[in-house]
């Protein structure tokens, strides 16, 4: 009995689970989709705020909502498949304690590279922004202020909120230079530029290039020594929620392990609970783009900076964009 | 053609003169208490403090309009300078939205004369020929119009195969793409209220013009584009007010390079900087620029027609 | 102007069909250069299309026209050296009256100015330089169809296409426009094409008529030919007024014919190709060679009885009923000697006709 | 005939007709043939199939897509309906009216929702809805598509109520019909094209659209372009080609139908 | 039909300006009630202004209309028992001709069967019966014309304003119309307001004529009044040809004056009111009340030379010089005995006129 209204990320969760789950519990699910984390949280302060019980943000915007106090406590013992998280997932820099959110799904963002149009070593940041020769002018970059200014900063060894004036004019600089390397920016086609060949480098999630591989056999996901981006959306409690019983029984289903993996096996992300392996398709435990060779670096999240910092990076964005 | 030639048919005719405030009632209050209140919200929002990521925090500031106007560097802490940045952006999508109203009309006038001009039964199909695309979805229609574009697409592939050209043309994420973009997005705006307008025109008047030693250009120039003008206005500002906001094929075929205002008002909102008030202020600014352009031409058109 | 007749119009064997509606049935006509030519003929009878496919508006069904000896089947109307004044006037809306005579001035690359000053000229001649500043809406009927008449001249073309040009002018206006395209055809020595319902104006100002009806042509002359010896009933018809009356032939003599209407009268006229004793054909006679009297003449003289007396300004016309049947219209001039001749409505009259008077016609 | 003499017709424009269907329909071409795709992608070909359109119907997002379609063209019929209806009014006040101190400000509220950026738009309605206390739902999805497709209606009802001389009333109601009569008998009829070519502008209109139904719609209501956009995001689905397809075969087929029965009826 | 005069359309005062041109000034007008009342006028005078007025579709700039008695000014037109034939027709584009001329009927409530019916027998009326099913674009000009007609006649209005209704149609065609017009009018009983530039027309037509000029009204009467006795030069000279003289008064005798012309010559005419001895005043004659002669007659008559002869079908127009210079325009009636009289130009002639045939005019 009851309902239960989720703001979700398009195309993300099986339909099939969402039946399973009403079937199972009697709550009636209203499903609304959002198309990025930036989006759903100007829907919500402008006023979608009592419409959703629960959300499912990335990483950093759990943060932000946080932050910004949009998000409902999930008392102790409140949920009773909480064990059920894995512990790396556990206490994620985030969410502390997962005070206001369970895992879902994880992965990283890089690059992937057609390795029918270049040769040499992918596993370098220095393609998206310091190409050869060859590769300039057949770059997609994702069109997104923070996962270009994460990989930018990365390649360029600072850290993500740096307030340092020097490495931030220099951060600018290396951008400007950059794009006019750069084909497109393009979040929409990531994918089928490079199934298309229109470009030979494109930033991509790993999900999607694993899918740009079946189509092109040749596009190859690459983690880079300097490292790369990692992500993971969570299923977050919401203030106000209008059945704030309901979240808490979906959190509960989403945090057993055969639910949970059959939104891997849909969306061909990682998952962050304990005990699903046996319930995972076999073919995601060898993906090439879900396990990264010794060379990589290390992965990292999207930083949450302070305000004033944050305008430098708007600022430097729309440099980039102008 | 019954009826003279010219009879009275003059914008201030006034037969429905008494029922005007009830036939305005329905859009002053669907317009009014949909759009007009929310841009009033707008406006207010626009001399507000931003609240970080989005929002707003109700004390009154000039701080968005003075973000568009002054450069202060990257660290906001330079002397102001005349802020380019923003000018820089209007004026590309001015540009980008002119060309693409300019090539709408070069190739929707003709059409909407064509149609126009067919026989009685048929027109209306053709109407329905020029709409029938948009039944498939605007992002559907540009991701396809992109495959057709790509360098290795049909499109260069058979221009290649007939040996029209000998190397790709490289038309995908340039201006050119955007324009085609933009033009594809919104022709039917301007063929249909064009080819309204040309089907209540009097072809006498053409046949005098030809009589009195006017080439059929200078026809078309001197009396039909005149007679049929208020298609022609109506066409060009539903293509170009719309394709200044515009940002999806901008985006797909023009490869975002470069913000248009659509991108920039829209990452105000929906993007990391969530800087509602600068959004509003930008669209406040847009909005008055496009009055502006409208008035001194609505003024212009009051002062040719005035003249006696 | 030329010693040898040249022909500036060439209509041959033309037809025009709109749909299975056939307008114009293989008509042939020669339009002589520096010619004042009319067509004259009933509403809807296919004057307006000719003159549309002389200009180029319209495409010939089958057939050819020739301007000057070339073929213009093919040419552009606005290669025709051929003005219009049109039915409707066609004036552009959204020019001022100058604008509108001196575009075709402009066209024909004069420069604006040029084209001004001429155009207000035009506007002197029409009478219209007042309003030259004024949109075409703003004026009355007549004045707009000056202003499609300026227009129409100010160019100077080879021929002048008029479409009823005057027939939203008064009288008095008319009369005058009439002298003055009279005129201005002469200087000019521009052949007209000129439309008119109105057998007067047809008449004064032509050198020929041609006289159409149902989209054929009746009957070509000159103005006197075709008023005094129209070829068929329908010309002798249309032209003017007239009494036709049916008779019997009943002997022919030294040209002349006698005949007897119903009722029994007798009448003697001139006998014409084609009639032969015996016949019954028609005969006709103007109400003006008619002459009311109440005694009976020498010649002709027909008895009946005054139905009534119309008057129209500078003549009465008068009815009567001859004995026997036939009605007969009798027209006197509104003079002090006409008027004396006067009958009152129900007596008795005679009409006298000269022998010369009456026509016989075959069809 | 070789030389075109015929002053209402340019020999150009014809080509230029041809030209402008041609863009405007090649691309409708890849969305039909790749909806026959076997493959998930439209720049590889995997050969025919039509996997895609079972998919429509019994693919775990049919109901989805369904219940999207069906949300669309209610809501494109009605606000299509409503605002030209509404844009008639306005411009038969605005034409017709004489003149009055509020006939430029009603111009500039009627043409207000295309110069507002849509984003704006989205997110002040939005609010604004909010502080009314409207909760988001169908209606007002309806209610904002009615009121941003009012100027796509108006314009071309307005341009070509503009090229109609008022004799043609006048006339009517010298013939005893009032002014609704003269309305709805003359100007109405010689309205028509403006009045067709602004419900199918408003049609069209409202049937792309998607940065303010986004924002306003209420949860797990759904249009088509809310759906398409998400689907998008995974790289674009032959479904989607498929669903496309389908709605161009209706529109084709209403049309031909509408076409055939109007020829029907002239020739009767 | 009523005993009593009773007044249709009361005009009181009208003026109509427009922006600062005023077409109207200030004219009153009383039309009774089934009346054939003509307008007459040269064009741009305000006539069909005054039309307009009348049917509602132009205010009234300054003072009253009043129907039947009723101010009419607030009364919409489609309350107006009043049907108009427009002067560009009107017709509706989208309509047949059958839809054209049932649709007021329809709006009077008829089932639309029964406005077919009668429309049907309205286009009878007009000849047009099989044009029913076409669009008025592919009519004839004077074909539009009869539908017009035929649409404002439909519906039996109480006053019928009719501008120009005949002006695109041929003599013959326009003769029948007449006819048919004023059968119609004197069998319904309908107040007929008629506007004609055809002097003919209106002297035949109406009960009374009014003249206008310049947006005021010159003269009203019944048309042998104004066409014999004008009231001042501007009807005298509208109304019909007329030869204007100017001469100076002599000597008065008897209700006689005595006065001459430029040249010299001398005349004796009717004295009118307000002539007075010395002063300059107009002559005007009618070219139909003058003789031409080899000789001088016993009364007026003037010596000239003959310039020009015009063949004007049912007369012959001569013009003359006098001696001393005034032009003169003398009309023969074309009949052999008014043949007889002609003289050839360049042969000197006298013009004899009757004493009551000239008319002295004072402004
Ligand atoms: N809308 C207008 N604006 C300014 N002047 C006008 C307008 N309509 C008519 N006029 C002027 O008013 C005068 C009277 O016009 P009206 O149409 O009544 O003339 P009319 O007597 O009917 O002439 P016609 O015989 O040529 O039809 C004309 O001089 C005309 O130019
Ligand atoms: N577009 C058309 N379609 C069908 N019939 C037409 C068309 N245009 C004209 N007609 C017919 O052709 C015939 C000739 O028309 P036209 O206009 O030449 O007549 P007209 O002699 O000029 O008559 P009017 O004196 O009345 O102007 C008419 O019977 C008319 O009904
Ligand atoms: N739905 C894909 C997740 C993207 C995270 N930024
Ligand atoms: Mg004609
Ligand atoms: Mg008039």
């Amino acid at each position: 009995e009851g309902e239960l209204v989720i703001y979700h990320w398009f195309e993300y969760i099986p339909a099939e689970l969402l039946e399973k789950f009403t079937a199972e519990t009697g709550i009636t699910v209203t499903m609304d989709t959002f198309d990025s984390n930036e989006a759903m949280l100007a829907s919500l302060k402008a006023g979608g705020m009592g419409t959703y019980d629960v959300a499912v943000p990335t990483d950093y915007m759990v943060s932000i909502m946080a932050g910004e106090g949009l998000l409902d406590t999930i008392a102790d013992g409140e949920l009773a498949n909480k064990g059920n998280i894995a512990p790396e997932w556990a206490d994620p820099s985030f969410d502390p304690g997962r005070a206001h959110s369970i895992p879902y799904q994880w992965g990283s963002t890089s690059f992937a590279v057609n390795t029918d149009d270049y040769d040499g070593d992918i596993n370098t940041t220095d393609l998206l922004f310091n190409p050869p020769a060859e590769l300039s002018g057949k770059i997609n970059m994702l069109d997104s202020q923070g996962e270009v200014l994460a990989m930018a900063s990365i390649h360029m060894g600072i850290p993500q909120c740096s307030t340092d004036r020097d490495e931030l004019q220099a951060l600018n600089d290396m951008l400007q230079e950059a794009k006019t390397h750069w084909a497109s920016f393009n979040s929409d086609t990531a994918r089928e530029v490079l199934v298309s060949g229109d470009v030979s480098v494109g930033m991509i999630f790993d999900g999607f290039s694993a899918k740009a591989r079946e189509d092109r056999a040749s596009i190859t996901y690459a983690f880079p020594t300097q490292g790369y981006v990692v992500w993971m959306d969570s299923v977050v409690l919401l203030n106000d929620a209008p059945n704030r019983d309901s979240a808490i029984a979906f959190m509960d289903f989403m945090l057993e392990p055969e639910n949970i993996a059959a939104v891997s096996n849909y969306a061909r992300y990682g998952l962050g609970v304990t005990g699903a392996e046996e319930y995972l398709d076999p073919e995601l435990a060898t993906l090439p783009e879900s396990n990264p060779p010794e060379t990589a670096g290390e992965g990292s999240f999207i930083a949450v900076c302070d305000e004033q910092t944050q305008a430098v990076y708007d600022q430097i964005w729309t440099n980039l964009k102008n | 053609m019954a009826g003279g030639a010219a009879s009275g048919g003059s914008a201030a005719s006034d037969t429905y003169k008494e029922a005007r405030h009830w036939l305005l009632m329905p859009s002053w209050l669907v317009l009014g208490f949909f759009v007009f209140a929310p841009v009033c919200v707008m406006v207010i929002y626009s001399f507000l403090t931003k609240e970080f990521r989005g929002g707003v925090i109700w004390e009154p500031t000039l701080a968005a309009y003075d973000q568009f106007f002054f450069d202060r560097g990257l660290f906001g802490d330079s002397d102001p300078t005349l802020q380019w940045t923003y000018i820089e952006i209007f004026w590309r999508s001015i540009w980008q939205a002119g060309l693409a109203t300019i090539m709408s009309l070069l190739i929707g006038f003709p059409t909407a004369y064509f149609i126009a001009t067919r026989p009685d039964g048929t027109r209306a199909l053709w109407v329905f020929l020029i709409t029938i695309p948009y039944w498939v979805n605007l992002l559907i229609r540009t991701v396809s119009m992109k495959f057709l574009l790509r360098d290795e697409g049909p499109m260069n592939d058979a221009l290649l195969n007939i040996g029209l050209i000998g190397e790709p043309l490289q038309i995908i994420n340039t201006n050119l793409a955007v324009q085609l973009g933009l033009f594809y997005s919104y022709l039917p705006f301007m063929v249909l209220p064009i080819y309204a307008s040309i089907e209540r025109y009097n072809f006498t008047m053409s046949e005098a013009a030809a009589d009195l030693y006017a080439t059929k250009f200078t026809t078309l120039r001197r009396i039909v584009l005149p007679a049929v003008k208020p298609g022609v206005i109506a066409g060009c500002i539903l293509v170009f007010v719309p394709s200044l906001g515009a940002f999806l094929a901008p985006d797909l075929l023009g490869g975002a390079k470069n913000f248009m205002i659509g991108s920039l008002i829209e990452e105000q909102f929906k993007g990391n900087a969530g800087n509602w008030p600068f959004g509003a202020a930008a669209s406040m600014i847009l909005l008055s620029m496009v009055l502006v352009l409208l008035l001194i031409f609505a003024q212009q058109q009051r002062r040719a027609g005035a003249a006696t | 102007m030329n010693d040898t007749v040249e022909i500036a119009v060439d209509v041959r064997d033309a037809i025009k069909r709109y749909g299975d509606f056939t307008a114009l049935q293989k008509i042939s006509l020669g339009i002589r250069d520096n010619e004042f030519f009319t067509l004259l003929g009933p509403s809807g009878c296919g004057k307006t299309t000719l003159l549309r496919m002389i200009a180029g508006f319209e495409d010939v069904t089958e057939g050819g026209i020739y301007l000057f000896g070339d073929e213009i089947k093919t040419l552009p109307p606005h290669k025709r050296p051929v003005n219009t004044v049109f039915q409707n006037y066609a004036l552009f809306p959204h020019m001022t009256v100058l604008e509108n005579v001196g575009f075709g001035l402009e066209m024909k690359g004069s420069s604006r100015k040029d084209a001004a000053k001429r155009a207000g000229e035009m506007l002197d001649l029409v009478q219209l330089s007042q309003f030259a500043k004024r949109k075409p809406a703003q004026l009355s009927g007549g004045q707009q169809q000056r202003v499609a008449l300026a227009r129409a001249l100010a160019p100077s073309p080879k021929v002048l296409l008029l479409d009823e040009p005057l027939s939203a002018l008064d009288l008095k206006l008319r009369k005058a426009m009439q002298i003055e395209l009279k005129h201005i055809q002469r200087e000019t020595g521009i052949t007209f094409i000129f439309v008119t319902h109105d057998q007067e104006e047809a008449l004064t100002m032509s050198d020929r008529i041609a006289v159409m009806s149902a989209g054929e042509l009746q009957q070509l002359g000159a103005p006197r030919d075709i008023y005094e010896h129209p070829r068929n009933m329908f010309v002798a018809d249309f032209i003017g007024d007239t009494n036709l009356l049916e008779v019997s032939v009943d002997k022919i003599t030294d040209g002349r014919a006698q005949c007897h209407i119903g009722g029994g009268h007798e009448l003697i006229c001139d006998a014409v190709d084609g009639v032969s004793v015996g016949a019954s054909v028609h005969l006709s006679v103007r109400p003006e060679r008619l002459v009311l009297s109440d005694q009976a003449s020498d010649g002709n003289s027909l008895k009946g009885t005054v139905t009534e007396n119309i008057y129209i300004g500078t003549d009465i016309s008068t009815m009567l009923d001859l004995e026997g049947g036939p009605k007969i219209t009798v027209r006197t001039s509104n003079t002090e000697r006409g008027n004396k001749r006067l009958i009152e409505p129900g007596s008795p009259a005679f009409v006298n006709m000269e022998a010369g008077a009456a026509r016989l016609l075959v069809d | 005939m070789s030389v075109n003499t015929d002053v209402k017709t340019y020999t150009g424009f014809r080509a230029m007709t041809l030209v402008c269907m041609f863009i405007l329909y090649a691309p409708l071409i890849v969305v039909t043939a790749y909806s026959f795709n076997a493959s998930e992608s439209i720049t590889t070909w995997g050969g025919w199939s039509l996997r895609w359109y079972v998919d429509v119907f019994s693919g775990p997002e049919s109901a989805k897509f369904q219940q999207a379609a069906v949300n669309s063209f209610s809501i494109a019929i009605i606000a299509a309906t409503t605002a030209t209806a509404i844009a008639t009014a306005a411009a038969t006040a605005i034409v017709r009216g004489g003149k009055y101190r509020l006939r430029t400000p009603s111009l500039g509220l009627i043409t207000l929702p295309i110069m507002v950026p849509e984003i704006v738009l989205a997110v002040a309605t939005l609010i604004f809805f909010n502080s009314i206390g409207f909760t988001r739902g169908y209606m007002t999805i309806l209610v904002a598509h009615i009121a941003f497709c009012i100027p796509f209606a108006y314009l071309p009802i307005q341009a070509r109520m503009q090229g109609i001389e008022d004799t043609f009333e006048h006339a009517a109601m010298d013939l005893y019909a009032t002014k609704a009569q003269a309305f709805r008998r003359i100007l109405f009829p010689l309205m028509m094209p403006g009045i067709i070519s602004g419900f199918l502008l408003a049609f069209i209109v409202s049937l792309d659209d998607f940065i303010i139904t986004n924002f306003v719609k209420g949860a797990g209501v759904e249009t088509l372009p809310t759906a398409i956009f998400g689907s998008v995001k995974q790289g674009l689905k032959p479904n989607i080609m498929a669903i496309s397809t389908m709605l161009l075969s209706l529109s084709v087929v209403m049309v031909t139908i509408s076409y055939f029965v109007s020829k029907w009826d002239n020739t009767k």
